[in-house]
């Protein structure tokens, strides 16, 4: 029921929406609820477990009960609560966890089954037959559980994430987070404000205030103004603080209502903050009496902001039940707008009466009566039970300070006696949040005058930390109502002289909701006390109270004190509460934005791409790179025809191929060589300039990390390369020797992996392709095996590297990068003149097999010098990494897996990398075990599939027969043990 | 003779306007790092003010005289920018050719800061980072160098092989930082 | 009190007035024949098993806070027998044995579901680990198979096929793993245990273990000196604190690993899934949360919380590899402390103190191990002697070099396993 | 987590790479069980921790950081030193 002349709505737009398929009006930019509500509509969802009729408990994101889905298809977004979904034009809302309907939902069931359903039943059945529980009884609760449903299709909306830094981090837009966001901006600091509403003044738009004799809006938009005007004041609406992390660092989620269909819907801010007040307010408790969770039940504080700010009166004749001084408003705000207010229900015997309101002192609402919509309670006092007709009752059991972020860095919140409430620890204690101070009702000051004064002084304790000039604090009159309580946690269904009922149908009826979402009782939990989970985290996990979508925001603290009347203990024996981030749910999509499809990781593209891609390349992924797999020519209709072609350019005339990606280390200084040798195994010093030297560095472990060759362009001048993988991983450990365990040695390492593009030349026809290349010809005899210098090429300065990586007589050479797309262009022309062309990777990983190179396949993080057969590279006489930990028994023993080549016995059988070798004699088991493939290919040079394996004292094995196992793809044959070198073992191609 | 044609590094992905956003690819010429050795940082200043008048840079700043500039680029590593790097400073520096590693773009307009604020964790505050001011940081997952040029301009370099990410990173940002009006 | 359906039909009929403590609160005695440190998991089914099948029931164990309330509390219930490396291989095919049997045998249900585990893999490399490691499971005698990608897709079509920056190739396949209700493993073996009459102590943290001669005969708690001829560490997390009051160094760094919870929502994803890519692994709860997680925050820590930059990798593999979550919401985060070995696998092993014995360094390997890591340990602690499915997990093998179980290949740095 | 590169300055965590706990390297000649202890066997200390970070996606420096491992505080900032800064820092 609207109300005229009420709520900030009241001149907004008329807009339709649909509701259960229902077409209803409402008012653009308010809440859902307060839609639905002003429709009389209380009925919106069913709870998680007995698929109850629930309807809007509050009026704020710590709603419990009113969760429904928006939205179809792509955009169907599930667990929405309607107490802060503003509506717009053609929103689509629906009832979730509720089948056929929210009105008649056959789940429900469960709820006249409740007594066999209590608290952790579910770990003392479902045990028999064990095979039932896959088939039958899981796949039953996980249908019952849920709440709402995701569509399967991609999330079709788009997000933002940003950074943000500021000298003060003020969270909250009400009373004292305004005061204490204007104290600071007057003071000169840098201030972001942020606040969970979309519109500022917190609370006092919900209440009927003065401040400074005028109402409160008023002072909230003056205030408002003022922040405006200044450059340091950011202002942040509809943004929620959700983390606190380390050094100052908040998460936040800032939400776009209704704009532009591919504008983001949210961003999800890092804000990094020297100081930071938290100014988050306080949410009301309920009370637990029988039947508390029923539809027309609300917090007291969300009926008058429904009524207040909203204009929406949520009954014709509604009833207060309270504890405490808070709830009377409520009372005294329905009647000023003219609605009927049946009782004021206070369990005090002193609390204040009122001449506009029936007030009935020392009185507990008992039990709720009404189908799928309150419509009468049942009191209990001295003078026995009545029954009081109403369709809304307004419930206050006191207030939490919202302190919900200083538990973030694992601080313990402490029970304050007067406000029966638990306020953060102070500043200094264990797990406090350094640089967070919280104010106001967030810290138990529950007046409107103590959260302005709170904030003021804050702001001005923070401005001296930062080191900025203070100015006077100039704090308005305000609300300055003293705040009284006497707790009530919950009441008895039956009052004492009826005695306890017995079990069935009584049991049901005397259930009192603590958790609403998550269908925890206090039976619930009397009865896990029963069992002794009677520590709270015991408890908490016991019954599943606060692990639903709310994080028991509204139910922790009630669950508390009826755990400690259960254990006969206080409140503060029994433990305390403590909250994770995040404070709000967050969309997975938000805190990820950017990264769906392509924007998971930066792409790494070669200079050579394009070219490689007009050519019909299939690129495949190799760390962040992308590299060309093979380049598939008409006529061929699968990888392998493409791959022995490619192969074949090598082997009998000229390849080319992009090596780019190989990680390219500039080393220079008097102590290039000195570093050289501490990094390699093997020995560097005297490597001349104009020479390449292959070489393996270990781990600090002695495990091989990476191998590679390195050319002395220069006595003091090096160009090391690392293979692709372990690009970033040898520079990150070259500068960590350079730094740290060799601070003092004349040497600086750079990366010129993006300085240079990298081609191979290989083939018997490389020669040739030189000659046509190079300024001035190529003459072999003045490049050597293993030789390095400078070229020319087009008159563009190049260098050239004679190494082979396939066993050919090959070069690398390489240019400055922007001429690497005219380079490859044209190495692959005059190779394709010459009978050859260029080829990828699957034709290099068959080339280097075929020669049995190493790649991390091999050298495979567990492999050591002895394992691959390089144990004697290592040099002797000085000390080189990994040195004496590589000398430990374990990795030298004879039994590890040795490198070797592996050749089936029949020239036609296949041999699968992953395989597992055996001796021929022994059965297929672990225990047998001899080791595994590493590596394997077709070599159309022999004709015959080949691979490498680390076996068992494999080296002594040569020519052995083995049997090789691979389950998964049905292989089991005999191959013999082979030398890792399956072609040219003499070298003597490379060498030309 | 083989004719080898120069490719820059966002050939082809930019100029990029949004709004009233740009970006553009800056050609910086003649890039060198200068790495000195340890313990010869005075040497290398004095070298460096003789051969080529400039000043070493502080860590996070950026110098320039005349077009030719000198730009931090990390633990005791500049760039010296638009000129060829004397030879007189390799005596006690190692000097590495870097025209080719790096794509190097312009970030200009109104919401500049606001763009990045979506790619780098830095405080981008005008009072905080100053024009001239250089920061070696995470842009998205990738090594950046972002310098301040100007109240609404940065320079902004990532490793050449991620022209093609930094275009699609900034141009997504853009939208959004547009999206918001 | 014998749990079933039956008995929840009389309870539920009669006010459920009859259900009784799950576990005694006793109070600590002077003197046991062993004392086990640590009320988590491993050292809650280290009592059960010592009693049950060593008959030592004049044991304690010695619980900081809560039983249940460490790593064993705050997982993702992840259980799994898909080692690949000779020690690693017998022990968690040991433990997936034991779990197949668990709730019959405590009684309690456990909620171990079988539902499989799909460890997705992304380029040729990886499908070759893959296939090693499939072959290795299978000749250890468990299941396992490689699904490529049309038939991963028929059994799990939600994931990002079409346009991932790693594409999909496939699957391996553990039909036997799957997740169990995690506290519900703590409380069971909590039950079985103080059912056969072992003292579970609470609230009882140990200060101190009194070592003469080499020999262990105690240690101090906060509710006083407690008099024992063996004294078994399982207090992963705090191991090395714990093992510091007898003067023993361990080869371990401790690390915070987040895990997240999403609100609850209707099945979608029906199995375990894990990405070689981002290191990602997930599941849902028969609740209907989405359970995931991924890397180590990756620096050394005892604060069970972490910081954004691992929660945003987490979510960014999330909506990379399962575009279809993206409007789920991140309900909570939480951490928990990691044992981190040089190798990544742990250590069941006896101290160079006679009657000190050792069981941690399970760096994300804990809570699948819970059955096997008690079984074996209780068996080392009654025989002195390794049981076989755990005799790799040797205390010297870094020293030595033998045996080492690098999975991740990623040797000595703690936090990189 | 924010962590002060001397160099740079406070930068969130997301540029680092962690080693781990900053231990004294044994001479090359050390026995190997010094170098076991070297690589292997950590204090692990609940409390301050001196350790080992790499402001990779920064400057490059590698950095030694003292910090509270059950807090995450950083103790003793101006500690924080480049172990071989030779010019950086002016």
């Amino acid at each position: 029921m609207r109300i005229a002349g009420y709520g900030s709505v009241a001149d907004a737009r008329d807009v339709s929406f649909t509701f259960n398929g229902r077409v209803l009006r409402g008012r653009e930019g308010e809440p859902l609820a307060a839609s639905l509500l002003a429709n009389g509509i209380h009925l919106v969802g069913r709870s998680f477990k007995y698929h109850r009729p629930r309807g809007i408990l509050t009026a704020g994101s710590e709603e419990p009960n009113a969760l429904v889905t928006v939205g179809e298809g792509a955009a169907q977004e599930p667990n929405v609560r309607a107490t802060t979904l503003p509506l717009r034009e053609g929103l689509v809302a629906r009832s979730q966890n509720c089948w056929p309907s929210v009105e008649f939902d056959a789940m429900a069931i469960n709820d006249l089954a409740a007594p066999f359903l209590g608290a952790g039943f579910y770990y003392k059945t479902f045990m028999w037959p064990a095979s039932f529980w896959e088939k039958l009884y899981e796949p039953l609760i996980r249908r019952a559980a849920g709440l709402g449903a995701l569509s399967g299709a991609p999330d079709d909306a788009t997000y933002e994430k940003a950074f943000a830094h500021c000298d003060l981090l003020v969270i909250g837009g009400g009373p004292a987070g305004l005061m204490a966001a204007l104290q600071a901006a007057r003071g000169g600091a840098d201030v972001i404000l942020c606040d969970e509403d979309l519109t500022p003044g917190g609370r006092l738009q919900s209440e009927q205030e003065q401040i400074d004799g005028v109402p409160a809006q008023q002072w909230v938009d003056r205030t408002i103004a003022e922040l405006d005007s200044y450059d340091t004041v950011r202002r942040m609406p509809s943004t929620t603080v959700t983390g606190v992390y380390d050094q100052g660092t908040y998460a936040a989620l800032e939400r776009h209502h209704g704009r532009g269909s591919s504008a983001p819907v949210a961003c999800f801010w890092r804000i990094v903050a020297k100081r930071a007040i938290l100014a988050a307010g306080a949410l009301e408790r309920p009370i637990a009496f029988a039947n508390n969770d029923r539809p027309g039940i609300m917090m007291a504080g969300a009926v008058r902001s429904y009524l207040n700010r909203w204009g929406v009166a949520c009954g014709e004749r509604v009833s207060v039940f309270g504890n405490n001084d808070d709830a009377h408003r409520t009372a005294r705000d329905l009647t000023a707008a003219g609605v009927h207010v049946a009782a004021v229900i206070d369990s005090r015997h002193d609390a204040p009466t009122s001449t506009e309101f029936r007030v009935i002192r020392g009185a507990q609402v008992c039990n709720s009566s009404g189908r799928g919509r309150l419509d009468a309670i049942t009191l209990r006092s001295v003078a026995g039970e009545e029954k009081l007709q109403t369709d809304c009752l307004a419930m206050s059991g006191g207030w939490n300070p919202t302190l919900h972020l200083t538990c973030h860095l694992n601080g313990r919140p402490r029970w304050q006696r007067d406000i029966a409430a638990f306020v953060p620890q102070t500043e200094g204690s264990i797990g406090a949040v350094p640089g967070l101070e919280p104010v106001g009702a967030c810290r138990g000051l529950f007046t409107t005058a103590q959260a302005l004064q709170d904030g003021a002084e804050a702001a001005q304790r923070a401005l001296e930390a930062l080191g900025k000039t203070a100015v006077a604090i100039d704090v308005p009159q305000s609300e300055t109502d003293a705040y009284r309580i006497t707790p009530l946690w919950s009441v008895p269904a039956h009052s004492r002289a009826h005695g306890k009922p017995s079990g069935g149908f009584a049991w049901m009826q005397g259930r009192a909701w603590v958790d609403f979402q998550n269908d925890v009782t206090v039976k619930d939990i009397c009865q896990a006390a029963q069992e002794n989970f009677a520590s709270v985290e015991h408890m908490k996990r016991y019954t599943t109270q606060g692990m639903a979508t709310d994080q028991g925001k509204s139910s922790n603290v009630l669950a508390l004190a009826v755990l400690a009347e259960a254990t006969g203990q206080t409140i503060a024996q029994t433990g305390t509460t403590t909250f994770r981030p995040p404070y709000v749910p967050v969309p997975l999509g938000a805190m990820a934005a950017g990264a769906t499809g392509q924007g998971y990781t930066p792409r790494r593209l070669l200079t050579s791409h394009a070219v490689a891609e007009d050519r019909g390349a299939t690129m495949m992924e190799v760390g962040l790179w992308y590299r060309a797999a093979y380049f598939p020519q008409q006529g061929e209709s699968n990888w392998r025809q493409s791959c022995d072609r490619e192969v074949g350019y090598v082997r009998s005339a000229v390849g080319v191929t992009d090596v780019s990606t190989l990680g390219k280390i500039d080393i220079q200084g008097p102590d290039a060589a000195k570093l050289l040798d501490f990094v390699y195994v093997n020995r560097f010093a005297k490597l001349a300039p104009g020479r390449v030297r292959y070489g393996l560095m270990l781990r600090e472990d002695g495990f091989v990390m990476d191998d590679g060759t390195t050319a002395c362009l220069a006595p003091d001048h090096y160009v090391m390369t690392t293979t692709t993988a372990a690009a970033g991983q040898v520079m990150a450990h070259l500068e960590f020797v350079t730094q740290v365990m060799q601070p003092d040695w004349q040497v600086r390492i750079s990366s010129v992996t993006e300085q240079w593009a990298q081609f191979s030349v290989a083939g018997p026809q490389s020669r040739a392709l030189l000659d046509g290349l190079l300024d001035g010809g190529f003459d072999a005899a003045d490049w050597p095996f293993m030789s390095c210098g400078r070229v020319s090429i087009g008159g563009v300065a190049a260098r050239m590297f004679r190494i082979s990586f396939s066993g050919e007589e090959a070069y690398e050479i390489a240019v400055p990068a922007r001429y690497g797309e005219s380079l490859f262009t044209a190495l692959v022309a005059q190779a394709e003149a010459l009978g050859g062309g260029a080829y990828g990777m699957e034709a290099l990983n068959v080339l280097r097999l075929e020669k049995g190179f190493l790649t991390h396949a091999e050298i495979n993080g567990t492999a050591s010098l002895h394992d691959l057969g390089m144990e004697g590279m290592q040099k002797s006489d000085r000390p080189f990494v990994g040195q004496v930990m590589a000398a430990r028994p374990g990795l030298v023993d004879k039994n590890r897996g040795r490198l070797v080549g592996l050749k089936p016995r029949d020239a036609d059988q296949k041999l699968t990398a992953g395989a597992h070798v055996f001796d021929p004699e022994d059965t297929v088991e672990r225990i047998n075990d001899q080791g595994y493939v590493t590596s394997v290919g077709h070599s159309p040079t022999l004709g015959h599939m080949i691979g490498l394996a680390l076996v068992s004292n494999g080296l002594d094995r040569i020519g052995d027969p083995v049997r090789v196992v691979d389950h998964t793809a049905g292989l089991d044959v005999i191959c013999e043990i082979t030398d890792p070198v399956f072609f040219d073992p003499e070298g003597e191609r490379a060498r030309g | 003779m083989v004719e080898l044609r120069e490719k820059s590094p966002c050939d082809g992905l930019l100029p990029l306007s949004i709004g009233a956003l740009t970006v553009t690819e800056l050609a910086l010429g003649q890039v060198t790092s200068i790495a000195p050795y340890p313990g010869q940082l005075d040497q290398v200043r004095a070298d460096m003010s003789e051969t080529h008048g400039l000043r070493w840079p502080a860590a996070n700043r950026s110098q320039s005289k005349q077009g030719v500039r000198l730009l931090w680029f990390g633990r005791d590593q500049a760039l010296l920018i638009g000129q060829a790097a004397d030879p007189k400073l390799a005596g006690h520096a190692a000097l590495v050719d870097q025209s080719d590693g790096w794509a190097c773009v312009a970030l200009e307009g109104p919401g500049a800061e606001d763009v990045l604020a979506r790619l780098c964790s830095i405080d981008l505050r005008p009072s905080v980072f100053k024009r001239g001011h250089s920061a070696r940081c995470d842009l998205r997952h990738m090594m950046a160098s972002v310098t301040r040029l100007g109240t609404q301009r940065f320079q902004i370099m990532v490793f050449r092989s991620m022209a093609q990410t930094l275009v699609h990173d900034l141009k997504t940002a853009m939208e959004a930082v547009a999206a918001r009006g | 009190m014998r749990f079933s359906g039956l008995r929840i039909l009389r309870e539920g009929l009669t006010g459920n007035r009859g259900w009784g403590p799950h576990w005694r609160s006793p109070d600590p005695k002077a003197e046991y024949d062993a004392v086990i440190i640590g009320g988590g998991g491993h050292g809650l089914a280290t009592a059960y098993y010592l009693a049950k099948e060593h008959g030592l029931t004049n044991i304690a164990v010695l619980e900081r806070g809560y039983l249940g309330g460490g790593n064993v509390g705050r997982n993702t219930t992840i259980v799994r027998a898909n080692y690949y490396l000779p020690g690693n291989s017998e022990f968690y095919s040991h433990s997936l044995k034991l779990w197949e049997g668990l709730e019959q045998e405590l009684n309690y249900n456990a909620m171990m579901s079988q539902r499989g585990i799909l460890n997705v893999f992304h380029n040729d490399g990886q499908r070759d680990a893959a296939v090693r490691r499939a072959n290795a499971i299978i000749n250890q005698g468990d299941d396992a198979e490689i699904l490529y990608r049309d038939r991963l897709r028929a059994m799990v079509p939600d994931l990002n096929y079409d346009n991932n920056r790693f594409p999909i190739q496939g699957a391996l396949l553990q039909r036997r793993a799957g997740t169990a209700r995690h506290d519900a493993v703590a409380w069971g073996y909590a039950r079985g245990a103080d059912q056969r009459g072992v003292d579970l102590i609470q609230n009882c943290e140990v200060t101190g273990i009194r070592v003469e001669a080499g020999q262990v005969v105690g240690v101090e708690t906060r509710r006083g000196p407690i008099r024992a001829k063996k004294v078994a560490m399982a207090a992963a997390g705090r191991s090395s604190q714990v093992a510091a009051m007898a003067g023993l160094t361990l080869p371990i760094e401790s690390h915070v690993l987040q895990a997240f919870v999403s609100e609850g929502l209707k099945p979608i994803i029906d199995h375990v899934i894990t990405f070689a890519e981002g290191h990602l692994y997930i599941s849902q709860s028969d609740k209907g949360g989405l359970v995931f997680g991924s890397y180590l925050d990756l620096y050394a820590s005892y604060a069970a919380r972490g910081n954004l930059p691992m929660v945003e990798h987490t979510m960014e593999a999330c909506v990379a590899m399962l575009p279809a979550i993206g409007k789920a919401r991140l309900l909570r985060s939480w951490g928990g402390i990691m044992d981190m070995t040089p190798d990544g696998s742990p250590i069941i092993d006896r101290t160079p103190i006679e009657g000190l014995y050792l069981n941690a360094g399970w760096c994300y390997g804990g809570f699948k191990a819970t059955p096997a890591s008690g079984h074996c340990f209780a068996h080392l602690i009654a025989t002195d002697r390794p049981h076989e499915a755990a005799a790799a997990y040797r205390l010297d093998r870094f020293e030595t070099g033998h045996g080492l179980m690098d999975e991740e290949a990623t040797g000595a740095q703690h936090n990189l396993h | 987590m924010r962590l002060l590169c001397p160099i740079c300055g406070e930068r969130d965590r997301r540029e680092f790479t962690y080693r781990g706990a900053a231990v004294a390297q044994p001479a090359p000649e050390a026995s190997a069980a010094e170098w076991h202890a070297y690589v292997h066997l950590r204090d692990n200390p609940a409390g301050p921790l001196e350790e080992w970070w790499h402001h990779q996606q920064g400057c490059g420096a590698w950095v030694k950081l003292r910090r509270d491992t059950t807090t995450h505080q950083m103790l003793d900032p101006l500690a924080g030193q480049t172990p071989a800064t030779t010019a950086g820092r002016t």
